[in-house]
Parts: C-alpha cells; sequence; structure tokens
C-alpha cells in the first residue's frame, strides 16, 4: 500500500508544500499575470485576488456556520437537528438562503426607507472586512499592516453605529429598546476586550497579528502562561458579549423584545443581519485563536489547517453556550462588564509587566497568585448582595 | 366543618343581622354585607381572611341576581363559609369587597362584564373579559345572542 | 386604547415614558395575553394586564349542555392538566349528586393527578427558563419526560391531552393490564432527570442572579389576593387543598408541602421542583396500595350510558381540588333538571393574576416577563 | 496616489457640507462619519496608520454614537424636521470659512516645506510614537489623561445625582 | 466559588450532547414519515361506522342517541324509508363535521349497538374546507375485521358480549324484545 520508496522526509516536504498551497497558487497567477498586463494592474490582479477568495469564502463560512450551530445546539437537546435537506442536512444553508431571498422584504410604514436599507449593508460591510486582517496561515494573510489588530478593533468598533441607526430607522418601540441595549452592551464590553488583548502587545511589542502569530512557534502558545490564559478567558468572554451570542444576547432577547434591534427586518435584510452576527463569531474567535492559541502555529498539520481547528474549537464554545445559558439582565451586564471584567484584565497587565521582568519562576507564582487572589475578590464583591446561593425551603406538614 | 347554622346564630348575637340558609350558603342582606365581612374576617373564631370563590347567579324566574361567596381561613384552615346577596335583576348595586379582599377584583370585574352587576367601591369597575365596545351582558339567561354575520366594528 | 406619553418633567433631563404593549402575540405570555407597560427607560411604572383573547363562555355552553356534556370542555380549560379539571367537575357533581366512588377509582384518580402535577410542574420549569433566555434546552430536556407521561395517558385514556377520563362515580375505562409497571418505570426514573435539571439550573449563578429577589410577594398580599398554589407557597404560606380538605384518599398519603421563604422568582422555580419529588413519594405509594375492583360505582355507569337523561338533585355545590396551578373550584348550581342551572369555574390563573403588577413596578422588562412566567398562567383557564 | 488623493478629499468635501445641510439630523450625523473615515482615509494616504486607525476608532466609534445619542436626547427634534438657517445666515457662514482657511494656510507655508513633507517616507512606527509619547511630550500626556479623567468624573456625578433624585 | 454552578450546567449539555452518539437512548427522535411510533390501542381519533358482512346493512339503527348526545352537536342522522315510507332499521343519511368533532369519544360510549367506535386514522388532510370535511355514511364506514385490527383487547370483549347478548335472546325469544343493555366494563 505505501510506497516501499516513500522516505520519512517527503512527508515532511508533502506536508510543506500543502501548507504552501494556496500561496504557490497565487504567485502561479501573478507570474502569469505579469507577463501579461503593465505594472499597475498587476498590483490590482494580486489584491482582486485576495478579496475575491476572502468575499468567497466569508458568506461560506457564515452559511455553514448556521448548519454547525443548529447541529450542535440540536445534539445538545437530544435531538437530530436538520438532516432532510441533503445528507447531513448540508443543503439546509442553501435552502435558507433560497429562502431570505425570496422572502417579501417589509418596510413598516412610517419607518425611515432610507436608514432602513442602509443599516444591514452597514452592518455586514466592518464584517467582512475584518476578515482580510486574519492571518489565515502561513504568509497567507491577506493584509499584513503595521497596525493590524489596532485597526480590527476599530472596524468592528463601527459596528454598534449601523445597529443603532437600524433599530431607530425601523420605528419599533422592541427594537427602540434592543437598539439601547446593544449601544450600551456593544460599547462597554469593547473595553475589557481591547484592555485584554493589551496583554498580547505589550508582551510581543508589536500590534500586527501576523508577528503576534510569528511569535508563538510550534507549541508555545501564550494561553500556556497564567495572564495568556486569563487573557484568553476574559477576551473570549468579551467577544461573546461583542457579537450578541447567547449569556449577552439582550439587543436580540426574543423573549424579552421580540426580536430587538432586527425585529422589522425581513427576507434579504435580515439575512444580512445574521450573517453580520456569524461573520463576527468567526472573526473574533479567530483573533483569540491567533492571540493567544497560537493561529496557526502547530507541529504536524499544514498551518491552515491548524487555523481553522482552532477557531472552529472557540467557536464550539460559543455554540455550547447558547445552548446552555439563560441570559443576563441589562444592569447585572453592565456590571460584570465594568466590575469584572476590566479590573481583571488590568490586573492581567500588570502580571505580564511582572512577566517581563521577573524571573521565569517568580513571574508564575506571583502571576499566578495575584490572578487568583484578584479573581477570588472580584468575584466576592460582584455577587455579595444579589446571589444567596443555599436557601433554605420548609418541608411543611 | 363550620356549621351554617351555628355562623348563623353567631353573626345574629353579635351583629344583629338576620340571615336565612339557603342551599350551601347564608343569604345576607344587602346593606349589612360588609359588615358580616368585616365581622368574619376579624372574629378571632373564623379569622376568614381568603375569598375563595366569587360568583352571580342570574335567577330569571324571581327576576334576582345572587352573587355567592365562599370564605375560607387560611390561617386555621377551616372549610367555607357560604354568603349569598340577592339583588334585583334591574339595576343591581352591591357592596364590593375588594376594600377587604383584593382577591375578588377580578371575580368582581367579571361579574360586572358578564352579569352586569355594578360593584360600588371598586377601584377600576370595568369589562375583563369582553372588549370594551361590547354592549349587553353575554350570560344573562334572557341575552339575545347577535348574529354572528353582521361585522361589529372593533375599536 | 388612548395612546398618551406623558412626559415626566425632571429639572435635569426631561425624558418620555414609553408606553409598550406586550401584547397578544408575544413570544412568552404562554398563550393571548396582553401586558400594557408604560417604561421609564428600562423599569415598569404602569402594567395593565388585559385579558379575554380566548373566552369562549365555556360557562354558558355547560349551561345548554348535559351534565357529562360538558366534561370533555373542562379539558380545554387548562389544557396542560386536563385529568386535574376532569377530577375537580366530576368531585363537584359528585358532591351534589352524593355518588360514591370505588376504591380502586379512588387510587386511579390520585395517579392521575399526581402524573398531571409531574407534567404540568416540569413543563412550567422549561418555559420559565426559556422566558430566561435559555434556549430551549430545559424545555426539551422537560418535554423528554413529558413524553413518556402523555403516553401513559394516551394508552389510558385515548388521548394524549384531551383526556376525557372522568366519569361521576368513577373512571370511564380501567387501566389496560401493561400500564401499572410501565408508569413505574416512568416514576423511578424521574429522579435521575430531576437531578438533571437541577444541576444544569439550580446553582447556576446566571439563574440566580436573575431570580433571586425579583418580584417578591409577601405572605399577607398573596392570602388578601387569594393567589393560590405554588405561587402562594413560595412565599411561606402552608395552603395545600390535599392535606386540608382531604378530598377522595389524600389521608392515605404521607407527603410534605414544600414552602419557599422569600417568596421570589427562584421560591417559586424550586417549590415546584420539591413538589414534583413529593408527587413522586405519593405514586410511589399508590401504585403500593392499588387494589383490584370496580372502577365504576353502578350509579355512575348508568349515568354515564346515558348521559341526556341523568338527573341532578336540585341545590348548589362547591368543590375544589389542589389543581398544579391552585385551587381549582367548579361552583355549580341545580334546579334538578338534566341542564346544570349555574356553572362556575374558579380558575387559580385567573386569580393569581391580580397580583402581577405589584410584583412587577420598579422591574426592569425583563423582570417582569419571567414574573409573569413564574405564576404559571395558561390562557385557556384565564379566559374560560 | 494623487488621484487617490483628490477623490478622497472631494468625498470629504461633499459629506461635510451634507452634514450641516441636510434636515433630518440622522442623516446629518451619517454624513459626519463618513466624513471621519474619509479624513482616516486621507492619513492612511500620508502612511501615518496609527493616527489613521485612532481617528476610525475614536471618531467613528465614539464620537458619532455621541452625536447619535445627542441627537436621540434632543426632545423628538428628529421627527419634526424643520429647516433652520435663513438665507442670510449662508453669507456669515461662508466669511467665517474663508477667514479660518486662510489663517490656516499662512502658518502651514510659513513654517515648514510642504513638498519635502509629503515626499518623505520615514516610516512614522507606533513604537517610536510611543516612545516619543512617553519621553519628550510626558507633560502634556499626563495633562490630557488629567482632562480627562476629570471629564469622566463630571459625567458620573451627573448621572449619579439624576438617579438619587429619580429613585 | 463563583463560576462552578455555570460549569457544572455546561457538563451537563455537553455530556447530553455526546450521549446523542454514544448511548442508546441519547437519540430517541422517530422520523414521522419513514419510522412511526407504535399506536396506543385505546387511541381515539375520528369515529368510524362499523359493518358485519356488507357495507350497505350498517349496526347502526338510526336511533339518533349519537346525534343527542354529542356536546358540539356534530351528527345529522335522517333515517331510511322503504318504497311504502315505512321506516328502516338502517340511517339513510349519516355524516359527522369533522370540523366540529373534538373526538372525545362520548358517542362510543353511549351506543346502545356498538354501532359507532373511534378510528386510528390520523392523516385526513384535505384541500377543501367546507364539503371534505363533513364525512358522509360512505366514507365512515368500515367493516368489523377493521376494527379488531386496530384494537384487538377490545374487540375480543365486545364480541363476547355480543355473543352473550345473542344467545340470551335467542333463549328468551318469546315475549321480552332484545333489550341490548351494553356493558361497556
Amino acid at each position: 500500500m505505501l510506497d516501499p520508496r516513500f522516505r520519512g522526509s517527503d512527508i515532511k516536504e508533502c506536508m510543506e508544500n500543502l501548507d504552501q498551497i494556496f500561496v504557490q497558487a497565487k504567485r502561479t497567477v501573478m507570474n502569469l499575470a505579469e507577463s501579461v498586463l503593465p505594472q499597475p494592474l498587476v498590483l490590482l490582479v494580486s489584491m482582486l485576488i485576495s478579496i475575491g477568495v476572502i468575499a468567497a469564502i466569508g458568506p461560506v463560512i457564515m452559511m455553514y456556520l448556521t448548519w454547525l450551530e443548529r447541529k450542535v445546539v440540536g445534539r445538545i437537546q437530544n435531538r437530530i437537528g436538520p438532516n432532510r435537506v441533503g445528507k447531513f442536512g448540508l443543503l439546509q444553508p442553501i435552502a435558507d438562503g433560497i429562502k431570505m431571498l425570496t422572502k417579501e422584504d417589509i418596510v413598516p410604514e412610517g419607518a425611515d426607507h432610507i436608514l432602513h436599507f442602509l443599516s444591514p449593508v452597514l452592518v455586514v460591510v466592518p464584517a467582512l472586512l475584518v476578515l482580510g486582517l486574519l492571518p489565515w496561515g502561513r504568509n497567507m494573510a491577506a493584509v499584513d499592516l503595521q497596525v493590524g489588530l489596532l485597526l480590527f478593533f476599530a472596524i468592528t468598533s463601527t459596528g454598534t453605529l449601523s445597529i443603532f441607526l437600524g433599530a431607530w430607522g425601523s420605528r419599533n418601540k422592541f427594537s427602540l429598546l434592543g437598539a439601547l441595549r446593544a449601544v450600551a452592551q456593544l460599547i462597554s464590553y469593547e473595553i475589557p476586550q481591547v484592555f485584554s488583548a493589551v496583554v498580547v502587545i505589550m508582551h510581543t511589542q508589536t500590534i500586527s497579528i501576523v508577528e503576534i502569530v510569528n511569535a508563538q512557534p510550534g507549541f508555545n502558545w501564550f494561553v500556556f502562561t497564567p495572564w495568556g490564559f486569563t487573557g484568553l478567558v476574559l477576551f473570549y468572554i468579551a467577544s461573546v458579549a461583542e457579537c450578541n451570542r447567547t449569556p449577552f444576547d439582550l439587543p436580540e432577547a426574543e423573549s424579552e423584545i421580540v426580536a430587538g434591534f432586527h425585529t422589522e427586518y425581513s427576507g434579504m435584510k435580515f439575512a444580512l443581519f445574521y450573517m453580520a452576527e456569524f461573520l463576527q463569531v468567526f472573526s473574533l474567535s479567530a483573533l483569540a485563536a491567533a492571540l493567544f492559541l497560537g493561529g496557526w502555529q502547530g507541529p504536524f498539520l499544514p498551518s491552515w489547517i491548524w487555523f481553522f481547528l482552532k477557531t472552529y474549537g472557540l467557536i464550539f464554545i460559543m455554540l455550547w453556550f447558547r445552548g446552555t445559558f439563560p441570559r443576563l439582565r441589562v444592569d447585572q451586564l453592565m456590571g460584570f462588564a465594568w466590575k469584572f471584567l476590566l479590573p481583571m484584565s488590568m490586573i492581567n497587565i500588570v502580571v505580564v509587566g511582572i512577566w517581563t521582568y521577573a524571573s521565569p519562576i517568580v513571574a508564575w507564582v506571583l502571576g499566578i497568585l495575584i490572578i487568583a487572589i484578584s479573581f477570588g475578590v472580584l468575584a466576592k464583591l460582584n455577587t455579595r448582595y444579589h446571589i444567596e446561593r443555599n436557601r433554605k425551603f420548609i418541608l411543611a406538614e | 366543618m363550620i356549621q351554617l347554622e351555628e355562623v348563623k346564630a353567631e353573626l345574629e348575637k353579635s351583629l344583629g343581622v338576620q340571615t336565612e340558609l339557603s342551599g350551601s350558603g347564608l343569604l345576607v342582606p344587602k346593606s349589612r354585607l360588609l359588615d358580616v365581612f368585616k365581622f368574619l374576617k376579624e372574629n378571632a373564631k373564623y379569622q376568614m381572611d381568603y375569598i375563595s370563590n366569587l360568583c352571580a347567579v342570574d335567577y330569571l324566574k324571581q327576576s334576582q341576581i345572587e352573587i355567592v361567596y365562599h370564605l375560607y381561613s387560611m390561617r386555621n384552615k377551616t372549610g367555607p363559609i357560604g354568603i349569598k346577596v340577592r339583588t334585583d335583576r334591574q339595576d343591581c348595586i352591591v357592596p364590593s369587597a375588594t376594600p377587604l379582599f383584593r382577591g375578588a377584583e377580578f371575580q368582581e370585574r367579571e361579574a360586572f362584564d358578564l352579569y352586569g352587576v355594578k360593584f360600588e367601591g371598586h377601584t377600576d369597575l370595568r369589562r375583563i373579559l369582553m372588549w370594551d365596545g361590547f354592549e349587553g351582558f353575554p350570560m344573562r339567561k334572557d341575552y339575545v345572542h347577535e348574529d354572528e354575520d353582521r361585522y361589529v366594528e372593533h375599536p | 386604547m388612548t395612546n398618551t406619553i406623558e412626559t415626566q418633567t425632571r429639572p435635569s433631563l426631561s425624558t418620555q415614558q414609553l408606553e409598550v404593549s406586550i401584547g397578544p402575540q408575544h413570544p412568552s405570555t404562554h398563550g393571548v395575553f396582553r401586558m400594557n407597560v408604560v417604561l421609564d427607560g428600562e423599569t415598569i411604572v404602569k402594567l395593565k394586564p388585559v385579558m379575554g383573547y380566548l373566552h369562549r363562555n365555556h360557562e354558558q355552553l355547560a349551561e345548554n349542555m348535559s351534565w357529562l356534556g360538558s366534561m370533555p370542555y373542562t379539558d380545554r380549560l387548562d389544557y396542560f392538566c386536563s385529568m386535574t379539571n376532569n377530577i375537580a367537575y366530576a368531585l363537584a357533581v359528585e358532591k351534589l349528586m352524593g355518588i360514591d366512588v370505588p376504591e380502586r377509582a379512588q387510587y386511579i384518580r390520585v395517579i392521575m393527578a399526581e402524573l398531571t402535577r409531574l407534567v404540568n410542574h416540569t413543563a412550567l420549569v422549561g418555559f420559565l427558563l426559556n422566558d430566561l433566555g435559555a434556549f430551549f434546552t430545559p424545555v426539551l430536556y422537560a418535554f423528554r419526560e413529558r413524553e413518556k407521561i402523555l403516553d401513559l395517558f394516551e394508552s389510558v385514556a385515548g388521548s394524549r391531552m384531551m383526556c376525557n377520563y372522568m366519569r361521576f362515580g368513577g373512571v370511564k375505562l380501567d387501566l389496560p393490564d401493561g400500564f401499572v409497571d410501565c408508569a413505574k418505570a416512568i416514576v423511578d426514573n424521574y429522579p435521575p432527570f430531576l437531578e438533571e435539571m437541577e444541576r444544569l439550573l439550580t446553582k447556576n449563578e446566571i439563574l440566580m442572579a436573575r431570580c433571586q429577589n425579583v418580584g417578591i410577594l409577601l405572605k399577607d398580599l398573596a392570602v388578601n389576593a387569594s393567589v393560590t398554589g405554588p405561587v402562594l407557597r413560595a412565599s411561606g404560606v402552608n395552603y395545600d387543598i390535599r392535606k386540608i380538605d382531604k378530598y377522595g384518599i389524600y389521608d392515605r398519603f404521607d407527603f410534605k408541602v414544600p414552602l419557599g421563604t422569600v417568596g421570589d422568582v427562584y421560591d417559586r422555580y424550586y417549590v415546584r421542583i420539591l413538589e414534583m419529588r413529593e408527587s413522586l413519594k405519593i405514586l410511589r405509594q399508590a401504585f403500593k396500595e392499588l387494589s383490584a375492583g370496580p372502577v365504576i360505582s353502578q350509579k355512575g355507569l348508568i349515568a354515564a350510558k346515558s348521559p341526556r337523561n341523568m338527573k341532578v338533585p336540585a341545590g348548589d355545590a362547591y368543590g375544589r381540588i389542589e389543581a398544579p396551578k391552585g385551587e381549582l373550584g367548579f361552583y355549580i348550581v341545580s334546579e334538578g333538571g338534566t341542564k346544570p342551572y349555574r356553572y362556575h369555574v374558579r380558575a387559580p390563573s385567573f386569580i393569581n393574576l391580580t397580583i402581577l403588577e405589584d410584583m412587577c413596578l420598579g422591574h426592569k422588562v425583563a423582570d417582569a416577563i419571567i414574573i409573569l412566567g413564574s405564576i404559571d398562567i395558561v390562557l385557556g383557564e384565564v379566559d374560560r | 496616489m494623487i488621484a487617490a488623493f483628490y477623490l478622497i478629499s472631494v468625498v470629504l468635501i461633499v459629506s461635510a457640507v451634507l452634514a450641516v445641510s441636510l434636515r433630518n439630523l440622522i442623516y446629518c450625523t451619517l454624513c459626519a462619519s463618513v466624513v471621519f473615515i474619509s479624513s482616516a482615509a486621507l492619513f492612511f494616504l500620508l502612511k501615518a496608520d496609527f493616527i489613521g486607525v485612532v481617528q476610525i476608532l475614536i471618531y467613528v466609534g465614539a464620537v458619532a454614537t455621541l452625536l447619535l445619542f445627542a441627537v436621540m436626547l434632543t426632545k423628538n427634534l428628529v421627527s419634526r424636521q424643520y429647516y433652520v438657517g435663513q438665507k442670510r445666515k449662508w453669507s456669515y457662514g461662508i466669511f467665517t470659512a474663508s477667514a479660518v482657511l486662510w489663517v490656516l494656510i499662512g502658518s502651514i507655508r510659513s513654517q515648514t516645506n510642504l513638498a519635502e513633507l509629503v515626499t518623505a517616507d520615514h516610516q512614522l512606527s507606533v513604537v517610536s510614537l510611543g516612545k516619543e509619547m512617553l519621553t519628550a511630550f510626558l507633560l502634556p500626556f499626563e495633562v490630557a489623561s488629567l482632562l480627562l479623567t476629570a471629564a469622566m468624573i463630571g459625567g458620573i456625578v451627573i448621572a449619579l445625582e439624576e438617579k438619587k433624585k429619580s429613585s | 466559588m463563583w463560576g462552578t454552578g455555570v460549569l457544572k450546567g455546561m457538563a451537563v449539555t455537553i455530556k447530553n450532547f455526546f450521549d446523542t452518539y454514544t448511548s442508546k437512548n441519547g437519540i430517541f427522535t422517530v422520523e414521522y414519515p419513514e419510522k412511526r411510533l407504535p399506536e396506543k390501542e385505546r387511541f381515539r381519533n375520528f369515529p368510524i361506522l362499523v359493518y358485519d358482512e356488507k357495507p350497505e346493512e350498517l349496526r347502526c339503527v338510526a336511533c339518533d342517541i349519537c346525534a343527542k348526545e354529542c356536546p358540539p352537536k356534530c351528527i345529522t342522522i335522517v333515517k331510511a324509508k322503504d318504497a311504502q315510507g315505512k321506516p328502516l332499521k338502517q340511517p339513510e343519511v349519516f355524516d359527522i363535521d369533522f370540523t366540529v368533532c373534538m373526538n372525545c369519544g362520548i358517542c362510543e360510549e353511549t351506543c346502545p349497538f356498538d354501532a359507532i367506535y373511534m378510528d386510528h386514522e390520523f392523516e385526513l388532510a384535505e384541500y377543501d374546507r367546507m364539503d371534505a370535511l363533513i364525512y358522509k355514511k360512505e366514507r365512515l364506514s368500515r367493516p368489523w375485521t377493521h376494527f379488531e385490527k386496530i384494537r384487538p383487547t377490545d374487540a375480543k370483549e365486545i364480541n363476547e358480549r355480543r355473543a352473550k347478548d345473542a344467545t340470551k335472546t335467542a333463549a328468551a325469544v318469546k315475549p321480552a324484545p332484545p333489550q341490548a343493555s351494553n356493558q361497556q366494563t
């Protein structure tokens, strides 16, 4: 079965070029373009290729993320999930897409038509833009900017504006409530998110995502350090809140304010909102993987397979949250961000400070100590009044 | 189980109220209704602090509407005392029990909505089951069904 | 509905109050029920419940039908627990007619009542968590157990939710042969399900933070507003009609009545889980003591054969039982004819709603939804 | 490069004018955020990446939302679109705008040599910016942060005062 | 410690997630059109009329008891007349309005001639709301063998009882008219 002449190093070498397969593909196309087109147009072609690939991958990722979510949450609830359309329900996303296209697009009377039309577009644009910044594999990042990480946060913060405009444009009391909650939540969770990413910037002295990933070769990812693990946990919780996912899905709380900011959207506009949410889930998980889990760094498999493995691992946790947790209330949501996540991420920065200057053993011990104590103290402070852990019940005659 | 005769005697003795036994309850004159309730609620022996059921019954032949109250005591867990009040079918006004028992609030609104019994002293007496624009009292025996095909303008 | 927006003037910042109608079509009002809420920001300033969308005038229907004719309609009152509705109606008419119920029928009634309590409380815990935002997981775990019990009802009475199984003087048909040990198996594997739900929910910090000290109902307000059922017991009032009236053969079983201390949504949730445990105890004792024998008394059988000429002696009677949602009572006036002269249903959900506004004032919109969920209303019973 | 610059500046000017003259306030804030984004694009053209990104993060992320909140809080100003300015006011506007422009151009031309600034391709790296800020410009950095904390405390006090009054 | 409740909750859901793949009763959804749940014997859906041999001779004698007993009054019966106008012991018209019937089973209980029973058939979708759902006599009638197939134990009991009544009536053939008191034990 295996060819006897096949030597061990061949496997490593075949993995090697499997890893660079996309880069080779682009280079061949580029050589072809160079020989044919004048110089400025070549630059245009290379840009078009990356943009084209990402613009194609984005919606596909989104569609199969909806499928994955329905399957995972289904299995959590002892049911099978979609399995009628296509072999394992694999054609279900396409069926949903067609349904969304054919659904009538209702604009409520008295709604602001321009805003009602513009806001889904403005929500999807940042979600798609951000995909370009992610390092999909070894030298496969579409845009390798010096200020990559900061640009990532800048682009995601523009999403808040369009959600608010969309809700304000649809003149519906429920979406107004949803908009107020959305803006409050997105702004107050951006800060802990950026702070918990500052930890990585301080350690690697750079804010370009590609270099951060390069700084974690082989297996020594940042997550295996005390500050890295807490950084990942804090960043991940903040990004769950950033994409309005389950414990924090107040802006579109279906049991309270019908569907929050996208109550009045149907058809393709609703699909755009849906796509923006799922693309944000993907991009923020990918960023968390890049910052703390070493992006595409991995011992044996080609780099982009590692990238997708880690990202879908983190996405699975988000889907797992979706199947388990009830929703927080607005004031608890705010309290959690400002009174727990923010102080924890600041303490995390202190720990990284110690980490860079102290010797490894002292840094480890001190790091774990500080984080544990601060977690305990903050938890105590936060739940002192609200939660009565075991409450007495009388079994009367 | 509380014997109604004993309650009848007790009421006569302490309040001087003439009540007579009718079916499973005591028929109380409309004017003294609230005093009877207050007495039954505060009296140490009875402590009827829970009004379980309140409903109106339409006696077309005697052209009377009877309101039936069933009182229980949650404190000393004793059985029902049925109190009945009769009013004329046309201008049926009954003192409302809501000042003493908040539990009677919705049931009195339902009696007003379906039977047209006006409870004076009730905080916001409006229709509870029918929509506001509905005329007539559907549960009365002489209620004529409007024919379903006529289109009714709903607010 | 006048849509007035009072602008409350405050020196620094005059904000408008938002009038929202959490209306008949809303994902978590458990049916066609509307709450007119005046909001200041997110906190509730005024809340008026509006009902009557599902009003079918069940009481007038009963006045034009034979006594047994309205038995299938009682299934549609509280469509989650049709067996207990039937029992309550049968009890009231038996009190008026003076029919006695044979031994085996009494045990079957207790078994069916407690199984219905399990079904209702399991579904409620699921729906309460659904209002809290848990995306259908607790509901589907609860429905997994509920389906097994509904299959039992189907094998006994012929239909899962509209059982129409009780007759005056006993039950319609005897238990099929495989019923008892199948029911025993379900009752035995219920505790693991309850433990799993408790592990998933009771100590969950988010649930505790959302439910504790929310919608507190004080003892005396509860008694005065004649609230009954688990909502009353969660506020600490020891009032369970199975223990007080000892109707049927409930005095032969020993079971406890769980009481809460604070009376908030968390207590109401946990009291129902404890009540499920008590029902399991009753069921085990009932299965042990179930004896053979006739299932319907002779007088009852003749009445069931030709309901149209079954006469009930003149008089009036008020029979009540401890339904899963509270005290379900039937007040019946008969003039000796084959049709009831007056037929009134004292519905627990309808009266438990009086205190909805008192509990919701000052809370947020999200709290009002779970307070409504914790009262456990079913619109078939509220609107009759 | 030059074509991109002209394109972006045209977009900037048009949306700036629109931001001032539109009736519906919500559209004004939208045009304002377009102005912010196009100015960030200009910074990118000048290869000052960090400033461009911070421009997007601060202005589009926070200031635009602030503007929206301000519009939201003004009592139903938005629904009644009414036109503020009269004809006469335009002349004042143009006069002040041209005066400011003249002062700006004068000061830039006298101090630096414009051509050399544009062609200089020194790579403004974030690291050098950070070092610069914490060494040479430490004092202004501290004063600015002091100002910010004062502003935040002011905001909290107003909010707390209102909460005490309403509860 | 803060957060353990949340983790325990997640442990439960992940266990259920893997149970669906590993343990036997993890997944119990019955995929309806292909696989079906076994029907309970006493399941009652819409009523059917029963005949012994020939579909014209229904057991029903048009005594109108079930029409009077039916709570929502959805049964209409017209007695059949032979040529000379003498009423026959057969219904000429017997239709049930399936939109009104709530399959409560009271007609089955009160019918003294074992003529009407509740069927197990529940796939009754129609394209036309008005007259397609008013089932005529022909569509309602089923052979007794069908009843024995779907409800074996009840059928056995009923057959015994009918056999006993038949012998009793045969024995007391003289004065007493056949009093078929139908004991539904």
